[in-house]
């Protein structure tokens, strides 16, 4: 399963509700605002790492460039568009709206 | 592979319209089918013909028109629309009802959502 | 309305939104509906704040607005039996199970019909077997 | 007292802009001047004259131009509006510029926002 | 200083963002999804406490009754938009959107 | 389009957004412009995911969208002095005050202006001297 999360870890819990519901072999694609949650020194690296600790975890590069995101907790997989294509044609896909 | 894609917020407001198009135009240029476009909720003012957006910025309906010009299946629910008076849409989008939304769900093999 | 397809495509509805503060909770029920009646075999999940719509009691009177109640009372016609609700979103929302609303009757039995409290883990092993996913 | 109020959410998608007329009923039960109503980002959508609810839901726009019919100022940002297709609006209300809820907010005694 | 918070405490940090910035003869004011905050017996029970320690807390009763939040944290005082717009009179207004 | 009025009315903008998710950050700028050239006295207040917006090096080209700089150029020429920055909000997203970007330079000595970072016992006192708050 792909699950999509959108949302700031800081004012949102969306990534935090996702994270329990990941399985095995899943993956987590972080995009628009969600992708706030890749900074490192923040409150919430530590949810981000579990995370990391049991699936892959995506960012979408785009999204990343326009909030000035430039330094990534370890682990976190920058991707495009066209990657974001390739993960759906892998899995099933849940949006964490 | 045959991909449908809902979209549930407006244009400009969320940035969850402009992800859909680019999420779209990378799925084509990988070769894949899009089965249909579902403008949902709020989502229905992206097809809006009455916005006139500053000529500096991207122009969102006629984005999803162009896409729709090419031959695919481009739909506003008709409820949602009407609820929110977005009546009036771009050329090669079609108003139409739910079970539109449910038969490209259905079809396809691979459903994406798009939201605030 | 019902069409017969002979490959039968497994459907989730996730409800994540509180209702009444926006409309999701009410657009997605009408959804739900409508790709069961395509055929599809819907199961209509609860996370989250969408807990809150399964709450017994709820009157949108005072509010001026219409409320949903009508669609819970079409989901039997429509034949989704699978009406789940996470069991740790109400815990922490301080609802018990004696909170939730019934979700019609059973066409046969009369019986009423209750949304199932259930883990995580069961609502995501469910979510592995569906053919696709609408967020509401 | 003179309030202005500020709204910045579209009609049935939120709950915003009913809470606001709910409030704006009640100042002026309690003897208040609504200094004016100012519609931004997808508030502007509230007065749309295209939307077509449900017979049995309450229409908003109609809502907000009988407010404009007891002489209350109300009023759509118009780039906000152009951008979004908001561009047919119920009478009684009036498209103008962000100068508008400047000039509201500068004269009102209060400011009451409502939004997302 | 009149705060308005609309959001849930479960999805969304705006009652703790709010709390921060509280200062003494403040108030605060639940309403739309706000007033999910009032329910005994939640995760967010000691924040509705610590508010009520230090100001004064009203929620709208049509949005209680809409959502079927009839137990609440004690001390919340249930208001109607009279009530709002005579909150509005005694005081400015800071909007949490 | 400066107007002169006899008193002038301090009103405050608060940005709570993060930017390019949603569309307030961009629109809340264009109206604090405006709302200061009709002769209030503004302050702008970044608080929560509004630190973002004042993020040095955002870069929205590959997004498409035209994003916002052009308003932060703006502020000197509104007259808009104050520009607050919340200290709590910026430490827990992991951002310092290297990361801030410039707003503006002073129009007589040529200097670069930069948002002021404060606690927010500050921002709280200075609301409470506020005519009106608009919140975006």
């Amino acid at each position: 399963m792909l699950h999509t999360v959108n949302k700031s870890p800081f004012q949102h819990t969306t990534l935090a509700d996702c994270a329990r519901f990941l399985r095995s072999g899943d993956v987590v694609l972080l995009l628009e605002d969600g992708v706030l949650a890749c900074q490192v020194g923040t409150l919430h690296v530590a949810l981000v790492e579990g995370i990391l600790q049991r699936v892959a975890v995506y960012a979408l590069g785009a999204d990343l460039k326009a909030r000035a995101i430039t330094e990534l907790i370890p682990g976190i997989q920058v991707t495009d568009y066209a990657g974001f294509v390739s993960l759906v044609e892998q899995h099933k896909v849940h949006a964490w709206l | 592979m045959k991909i449908a894609v809902c979209i549930g917020e407006g244009p400009y407001n969320h940035e969850a319209a402009d992800s859909a198009y680019h999420f779209i135009r990378a799925a084509l240029d990988r070769g894949h089918q899009i089965q249909g476009i579902f403008f949902y909720h709020d989502g229905v003012h992206n097809v809006n013909a009455l916005m006139e957006p500053p000529q500096d910025e991207r122009h969102m309906a006629n984005r999803w028109s162009a896409l729709g010009a090419t031959g695919i299946h481009i739909v506003a629910c008709v409820t949602a629309a009407k609820r929110r008076g977005a009546m009036e849409q771009v050329a090669h989008v079609e108003l139409a009802g739910l079970g539109q939304l449910a038969m490209m769900t259905i079809q396809a093999d691979r459903l994406v959502c798009f939201g605030d | 309305m019902r069409t017969v397809l002979t490959d039968v495509k497994k459907i989730m509805c996730t409800v994540r939104r509180a209702p009444h503060g926006s409309i999701y909770v009410q657009e997605g029920l009408e959804a739900a509906l409508i790709v069961a009646a395509y055929g599809a075999e819907v199961s209509l999940v609860f996370m989250d704040d969408g807990v809150f719509a399964l709450k017994r009691g709820q009157d949108t009177q005072e509010l001026g607005t219409k409320g949903f109640a009508a669609a819970y009372g079409a989901l039997m016609d429509h034949d989704i039996q699978c009406v789940l609700v996470d069991r740790h979103a109400m815990a922490v929302r301080g609802m018990t199970e004696a909170d939730l609303l019934s979700i019609g009757q059973d066409a046969e039995t009369g019986e009423l019909r209750w949304p199932r409290v259930v883990e995580a883990g069961e609502i995501a092993a469910l979510m592995a077997e569906q053919h696709s996913i609408l967020s509401f």
